[in-house]
């Protein structure tokens, strides 16, 4: 028992060890592949968008703000008017 | 009158044993050390709360309703109990419930039924365990939420960094075999199956360990999970001995060239190519590293941003809750308080420096090998621990020399380290299973 | 043709029952009081138009697969439902319905084996009904949530105001009594359970009603749900006459002195007291409150803010959605038409007056032995019904006195009556099955 | 050294067969499609990523506990399925497999207890696809939120465009005519519930054409949702023609009148109008066209708008993701790469073809009979495909005259399609069971 | 065989477009006496608001915004004083 | 029976009433012991910061917002100029 349970956990640390680093290593391979595949065939036109997704409403300008700015700046001028 | 009676041997106190006592105020600890020092709150305080709950005398809130039956003690369900566990007519309630944890499916289907038709029900954590963790979809979705986090660009425009990623997973394997060793010593009593769940720890990696954690040992679930994410909480002040141990100023001091610009596409196709290699060399790590994929392409593709928005918010929130809360229905005294649990903590704290030790180790050796020198102290990052370990290798390296910003270089090992204990979990699981079947 | 037999025969005309009509009427009812009055619209929109989908002819939505199977009145499946019921073989499709809603778990059991080996099916809202209610998780979530918007702050600045959360639960067990009264008297039919499901109704908060009524009395549970959500709606009409009944224009004008400020570590410390309590008191009551704690602690801990917000919005919201579906699938006629609904009607509001009454006199009682002066009107928001009846003892105060605002005083008994319907609900769960199981 | 054969003889590259490698190019097809054509990239996205997931050898993510156990392939498991499957003890897995999915309720039962009991787990995608299509949920959430995301409005200012909606579902049931054709003709094989499920497609409405392959037809439900999703992407390239063929400039130029406003009141009480009407004529279209209504009503009534919002947020992702990972389980090679799938996909493009006609072509009949004249290029919006088809009639309607825009006109029959194919759909599933029951 | 399939697609045919015509038609008579109904006996008081449900929050004003606004106004106006 | 049921349903209420009433004076107590040792033994360093959990977004400005408020204020001086 004791030497099939060492013998296992031997294995597993061979075969599992071994199997990280083939994967990573092909995984380091095939990425070099493709990146010098898009970059050689399928440049990039567009210019890069930022990839971090963004909440839809944070691009446009909420009407509100729009209004209270108006408002501000409105009042302001009443008041730079005296 | 029996029923004032009734309420106090319902009541907590009457009930509450010393090691429901000790896990209690154990839970309080984790809860201090999430609230307080900001042990990744966002995992301790489900578990520690959940953990507390579990352990709520009388409660069974982590029972099955076969084991609350068992517990509830009423004679004629002890004696089917017994017959259909083939014990002895004498066995306590607790032997029973510990014949029932070893039994197998169809004795657990039938003392189900016969529990379900007495009216004996599961408890709430229980549930939650079986729908959160033991089906495996929890840790799966929150993995899918990870990759929608992740930005593989910094690994892309250095893709030797993977290398890193693979030499720190050393510390889960060694790990594995130091359980062993303490079970051939006979100083603990781990199975394979349990060295194996005990290893992934070293992969510095939450959900992994969880998902490994369910499928070969869950009574040791409740520990593995604790020990991961408190050494990851841990990692600054667990790496930064060993990295200074182990490199030299002038290493440290290493200057590494601005990283390439990684085009969209190239970040779009990441994630299939690492699917394909996945489905072509190790299908075992399918789930895993196929939702880790699904999430990181939904991010990239740039087409669905609000199935990326969910997945790494609502979605991976309210999975977040109801995965803590299952680990801490493992957190139940029985299962817990056992000598492995401090043989677990004690292994996975070496894991993780093993694993550290190794990613720079393993640094300095491509160094030798190769022209374009790469700073050491980022392949302590390839433990994962994101994005804990790279801060790390950050400061470290800033303590070296205060222009020399390895934030972004240490990224490449540290979201290597998450694909590389993925692929540990996978082969480990397939070997271990491997080694059962035969 | 028979083609067009058949449509005509699987119309909804062809087969509506009157039952089916009134039901749809009480169901446009409670949707016209929830979205033109108000009437907590969040629950009573599900609800109500769950009762309208639950009542639709043919379509067997609330009903289970074997319950559909008998009323599709196939010869052969109602022969080997009769035999499986013990029933007479010329039993109709509505008597065995009936007695299946009666048996017991291997009859369900064997019946849905049967149903589904002839290819029918559990209908929809039956299977919210299942996953959310019956399993108990969707209340749970609901007070999680509830938890989470909860501040314990007035209560903790005035901790004694706790009393009055006490004393308006007498409105829940005043109500038991009159319940089993009634059946005493043979006017109604209640058992114990019911009895105590109806009371809970008194506890003026929604989920701890609905969780009681799933585990002691679900037949009754869509006319015990209706009752509390609509009269936690009625409670501006309800409250205001019996406060000033039982109180002079002195003591509506008592002004409060201000709250003083109570401590974010009182706050984090506070959900973990009460769960101590709880384990160590009443086991029973560890699934709603431990929820309700969790909630409240991911609220106040400030490190899981993320956690805080899925668990009162997006979490929330999804599990109020199946909820107020579920509820509605026991508007079904059969359930909902029956003389004890009246009486569940007619106690319900018996109890709010109740509880409101003792709220405000424990108020006065305090005030005869205590210097420092309360001011009865924040009695009656003790029955809970948040925010709504701290709104009401504030609208009622400033009548008194325009200068008195109450509402922040008010929010403490507020939320201890949270707490003791919580609290009630589970010495009534442990109570009941102890008699049942005596 | 056996762990290294074991290793390999579980990797994918020794497992692959050519389909499996197939259906990863059509997959990795439909994600290109998706993210670089924008084909409804919300589905297809998940959809082509479950494919490949499904098709990765010896993982066994599509496949149920008991399929896994056959295909693993352990002899004591094979003879014991011969035994139950009443196949012959020579048989090979494949073909038990095959007989498996052919088989009922109780040998499923029998096997799956065996499987279980033989430590075999249900595939990651199998479990979804069980708890989101099977069970019916998942459609019907999707179908909620997209009632929560219509505006009635352009279809209550100009009520008869709903007889162009109706006029296009012909489209349907034509193309139910042809596959029938095709099976009198013994060109392919399919049943009348797989004639129906595949019509529906017809119906350019997703959720509805998967709800109705999961109740008629599971095993064609991969091919029917990819064609519905792909052909609703190319409606801009598919109507166009069909419609400047059957219209001559004169009736594209045709000017609408500007539509009447629409009161809220209206609004509102539409989603109870059509509920009425489905649970007087069709309550076998209760489910989609009640969840449909309930979405709607939260959107209009105004007093739920929090449910509202996360029912067209957070959970229709949420859904989204489980539907189109679940779908893509449907992708398995042995499902779906057969002769029938291409027929599929034939007699889908058939029924867009066939709907769009009779949309145009109604119009122009409505016009014969009523003064006020429709363009008759807003008939074609009656297939649904919302919005897109719409904006179709929109853009040939501007290139007839500059200053026509049909979009509002246009939404009118789009969403009138929408009920159009549920009621379709409704009616086909209970004449199909009606001749299956017959 | 061949018959019974033929003949039954086309009872489903029939029945089904003749069910689905008959049901819009019915929906299409129900609507428009809805329609007049609430025109008749429940015109709308109030005026129409946004049928579009909007975030909780972007009603209100963020006061943060307010705050910058007032801040760059008053800066603005001490430029101004200069 | 009658009498059984009348008697069960007074139990319920006086061991209900009972428990609800020692829990919550017990809480009493307990919440005062807890507020008394935190304001005694760990009293707060650091101001109170408001418990209502805030939305990531509405604590920071939107840059979108200052830009729109920059070029208001932009525009009006450019008014005032002439
Ligand atoms: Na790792
Ligand atoms: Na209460
Ligand atoms: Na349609």
């Amino acid at each position: 028992m004791q030497q099939t349970i060492m013998s296992q956990g031997l294995d597993l640390m061979i075969f599992g060890m071994g199997t990280v680093f083939v994967f990573l290593t092909l995984l380091v391979f095939l990425t070099r592949a493709m990146s010098w595949f898009v970059n050689r065939y399928l440049p990039e036109p567009e210019p890069v968008i930022p990839s971090v997704p963004k909440p839809a409403d944070s691009s446009r300008v909420d009407p509100v703000v729009i209004a209270v700015i108006q408002k501000a700046i409105h009042q302001h001028r009443k008041k730079q008017a005296q | 009158m029996d029923n004032l009676l009734g309420l106090w041997f319902e009541s907590g106190i009457y009930h509450m044993t010393l090691g429901q006592a000790g896990m209690m105020v154990i839970c309080a600890l984790l809860l201090f050390l999430a609230i307080r020092k900001g042990f990744e709150p966002l995992l301790l305080v489900p578990i520690g709360f959940g953990g507390i709950l579990a352990n709520i005398p009388g409660a069974g809130l982590a029972f099955s309703a076969a084991e609350n039956a068992i517990l509830a003690g009423d004679p004629a369900f002890l004696a089917d109990a017994a017959r259909l566990l083939g014990a002895d007519i004498s066995a306590t309630a607790k032997e029973l419930v510990a014949m029932y944890g070893a039994a197998g499916y169809e004795t657990h289907h039938a003392l189900t039924e016969l529990a379900k038709s007495a009216d004996y029900h599961n408890g709430m954590l229980y549930n939650f365990y079986t729908v959160a963790i033991a089906s495996g979809v929890a840790p799966l979705l929150i993995f899918m939420g990870v990759g929608a986090m992740t930005d593989f660009g910094p690994l892309l425009a250095n893709p030797k960094t993977l290398f890193l990623g693979a030499a720190a997973q050393f510390g889960i394997f060694a790990t594995v075999l130091g359980a062993v060793a303490l079970s051939a010593l006979g100083i603990m009593d781990f199975s394979v199956a349990d060295a194996a769940a005990i290893g992934i720890i070293g992969g510095a990696d939450g959900p992994t360990a969880i998902y490994v954690a369910s499928k070969l040992a869950p009574d040791l679930l409740g520990a593995i999970a604790v020990a991961a994410y408190s050494y990851m909480a841990l990692v600054p002040l667990i790496q930064p001995p060993i990295m200074k141990l182990l490199t030299n100023k002038e290493e440290r001091k290493i200057q590494m060239t601005q990283l390439r610009h990684v085009s969209k596409r190239e970040k779009i196709l990441f994630p299939l190519v690492l699917l394909v290699l996945v489905a072509l060399i190790l299908p075992s790590a399918a789930p895993l590293l196929g939702m880790f994929c699904l999430g990181n392409l939904m991010r990239e593709c740039g087409v669905v941003d609000r199935l990326s928005d969910t997945a790494q918010n609502a979605l991976i929130n309210i999975v977040t809750i109801f995965l803590g809360l299952s680990v801490g229905s493992k957190l139940e005294a029985d299962t817990f308080l056992d000598p492995k649990t401090l043989g677990i903590l004690v292994l996975g704290i070496v894991a993780f420096g093993i694993g550290t030790a190794c990613g720079v180790l393993m640094a300095k050796a491509m160094n030798a090998f190769s022209t374009q020198k790469i700073n050491p102290l980022i392949g302590s990052a390839g433990v994962s621990a994101v994005p804990m370990a790279a801060r790390v290798s950050n400061r470290v390296g800033l303590e070296a020399n205060g222009q020399n910003f390895l934030l972004m270089h240490a990224m490449g090992p540290n979201v290597a380290g998450v694909i590389g204990s993925a692929v540990a979990a996978g082969v480990m699981i397939s070997i271990v299973r491997g080694m059962a079947g035969g």
